[in-house]
């Protein structure tokens, strides 16, 4: 990787120091490929990557190549098919253009090589810059006891309604079957209110307390009693509104009085 | 911010103040020395002493000096600079620990007798632990009903007016919510229940018999009332 | 940044100007958030996103307003605020590198091929495989880029849109806090390269048919500006 001809110093080597360039050479690590070498070859030129002469540098890597045959180096594959390539190229930049022939000019093969050369240079010095960069852990730290973040773990249980359906149905059905009815008996509904009041609020010409018209039996149990006594006042309170009935308390907790309306309220 | 300390003072510190030790060096002035210790400080794994800072810092400096000002310089900040033994280290301020938690919460099914007491509260409330024991045949683990009192799904209803005036539970409008339930009278009756297939000793086909704990539990819910609509209304 | 922000402007922004957005409680004063922020970001080794702080401040903070000023604040301390990709990290000033104690977990070395075909995945991202064996003009060992992968100094990005719809390769956060880089857009020389047309994919003259060429190119240059919008703009 020296700037001057590889093969030049060779030759002035000792065998074994040759040997041990030539291994370097054709090592892949050592020359990272056909462009790699190229690049190295074309050092040699001392100009500006920019004005490097492809032609003069295809004609380094054919000797380079040739040379290397000479050795009895074996040169990996793709080497080989660079030589090839650049042979072609050669040609065609010596070559006066042949009208019939298709495909890319000499100078246009030429010039895309010159910008893959640069662009690997580029790519060097941009790696170079890069790997000079400030840098964390040699240059520049961290926090040296970073914190450990706590986690606290909240847990929020769940279920879902058929989760619960699930687990009634299972819990009624375990031991002895017993549909589930919401106690009805005990329910006295508005409906059943309304009726009852209906049949019997055309014998109350006078204030009567509702509680008067709470069916038979429902007195006595609270819970009868309670359920029978709000679907009374809830029935009273739509007669009421329907204009059948007056509804009247004298004062809070007072007892709730109905009385029908008749032919001299219209007076 | 150490308000009094003026880049004046400071070099009249770190080139009058400090005693002439016989070095080729001079000392770089202390706010520099105080940048320093600050860098030295942070990186540290472990606390950090005066000796040390002075054998890490350039010839001449005087890190106890630097120290007080950088301390001064943290005073209120969300970084304080603390003395650990002989050694110093930077610390976030004891005030802004909460920061430094995260939380996670995590959902987890609730368990059968947390099911099964709810289940209970819902359908019967108000209810005294007596008779949810008695419709359960078990026990009532106080675990239980305070996870529950916990979640809000259930709160203290009135004392029923039997011997011992017992409190009873009722469920809440979290539980509700949680649900989708206008209130409690529109869960599904035994009927229903069975309408759905829910009390089959065999399970239908396609769904997972009762009992078995299932992440799929969650879709048969959305495949019941797809294919049954009216299931959960009156 | 507002760099013309003083601090007495610090405390009318946290008074008044702070609009009050729609939450229950109060944000704490800007003063208070950038001391959240500063114990946030001490305390953590790795680079923490605003929303990350956002999330961990109390409701209605603006952390990325807090930031603003505690970077103003440690300008020219020991320990630098600096902004890593979209997150935040405090880092030793790097001209205090000197002073450390060397992280005994020095990098592996990293080969020739490593390092060229990490700076071209950095200059050129997003990037195929055969877009960096173009340009090395040589294969690129399965090792280098695992290597590189597992370093997290690289990922994989988006499928470039031409024929294979091949991987490609971006850079890391992880890449940018090592090479206390702000963003891509801040890798040396970048803009030179940029200028020289050497960032450019200029595919060998005649290698490709004519028809399939202009398709392929428009889909390459979409796949560029939306797949890295931030990157590559001035």
């Amino acid at each position: 990787m020296a700037d001057t001809d590889l093969f030049e110093d060779m030759e002035k080597m000792s065998v074994a120091e040759r040997m041990a360039a030539e291994a370097l050479i054709v090592d892949v690590d050592g020359f990272e490929g056909p462009l790699d070498l190229l690049l190295t070859l074309s050092r040699t030129q001392k100009v500006d990557l920019r004005k490097i002469s492809i032609l003069d540098l295809a004609q380094q890597y054919l000797n380079f190549v040739e040379r290397a045959k000479r050795l009895r180096l074996e040169l990996a594959a793709d080497y080989l098919v660079m030589a090839a390539w650049l042979a072609f190229l050669k040609s065609r930049l010596l070559l006066p253009p042949d009208p019939t022939e298709e495909g890319p000019s000499g100078e246009e093969l030429a010039a895309h090589l010159a910008f893959q050369l640069e662009r690997l240079q580029a790519m060097r010095d941009a790696a170079a810059k890069l790997m000079a960069q400030n840098r964390l852990g040699r240059d520049f730290f961290a926090r040296g006891v970073p914190e450990k973040m706590e986690r606290v773990r909240r847990v929020t249980y769940t279920a879902t309604l058929l989760d619960l359906m699930q687990g009634y149905a299972r819990l009624r059905t375990r031991d002895e079957f017993r549909p589930f009815i919401m106690d009805r008996d005990s329910v006295f509904t508005m409906e059943e209110a309304l009726e009852r009041m209906r049949g019997l609020i055309g014998f109350a010409g006078t204030w009567t307390d509702i509680l008067s018209y709470l069916p038979d039996g429902w007195e006595n149990d609270p819970k009868k009693r309670r359920s029978a006594t709000a679907a009374t006042f809830a029935a009273s309170l739509e007669l009421a509104k329907e204009g059948k009935v007056f509804i009247r308390q004298s004062e809070t907790f007072a007892p709730i009085e109905v009385r029908k309306r008749d032919g001299r309220d219209e007076r | 911010m150490s308000d009094d300390v003026t880049p004046v003072e400071e070099d009249t510190v770190a080139q009058g103040g400090h005693a002439p030790e016989e070095s080729l060096f001079e000392a770089p002035p202390l706010a520099e020395q105080e940048r320093m210790c600050e860098a030295i400080l942070f990186a540290s794994a472990e606390p950090v002493s005066v000796r040390e800072l002075n054998d890490r810092m350039p010839h001449g400096a005087d890190a106890a000096e630097a120290l007080v000002h950088l301390r001064k310089r943290y005073e209120g900040r969300g970084v304080h600079v603390v003395k650990v033994g002989d050694a110093w280290a930077m610390r976030t301020a004891p005030d802004l620990g909460f920061l430094m938690q995260k939380e996670t919460v995590e959902t987890r099914k609730l368990s059968r007798a947390a099911i099964e007491t709810l289940a209970i509260i819902a359908y019967h409330q108000p209810v005294t632990r007596a008779e949810i024991e008695e419709i359960r045949g078990v026990s009532v683990s106080r675990g239980t009903v305070d996870q529950l009192l916990e979640m809000e799904w259930i709160r203290f209803g009135r004392r029923k007016m039997t011997p011992g005036r017992p409190v009873t539970f009722v469920v809440t409008p979290v539980f509700l919510d949680h649900f989708g339930l206008a209130s409690a009278r529109d869960l599904p009756g035994l009927k229903e229940l069975r309408a759905a297939g829910l009390l089959e000793n065999r399970p239908p086909p396609g769904t997972i018999p009762l009992g078995v704990k299932s992440d799929e539990e969650e879709d048969e819910v959305l495949d019941l009332s797809d294919g049954q609509p009216e299931l959960f209304e009156d």
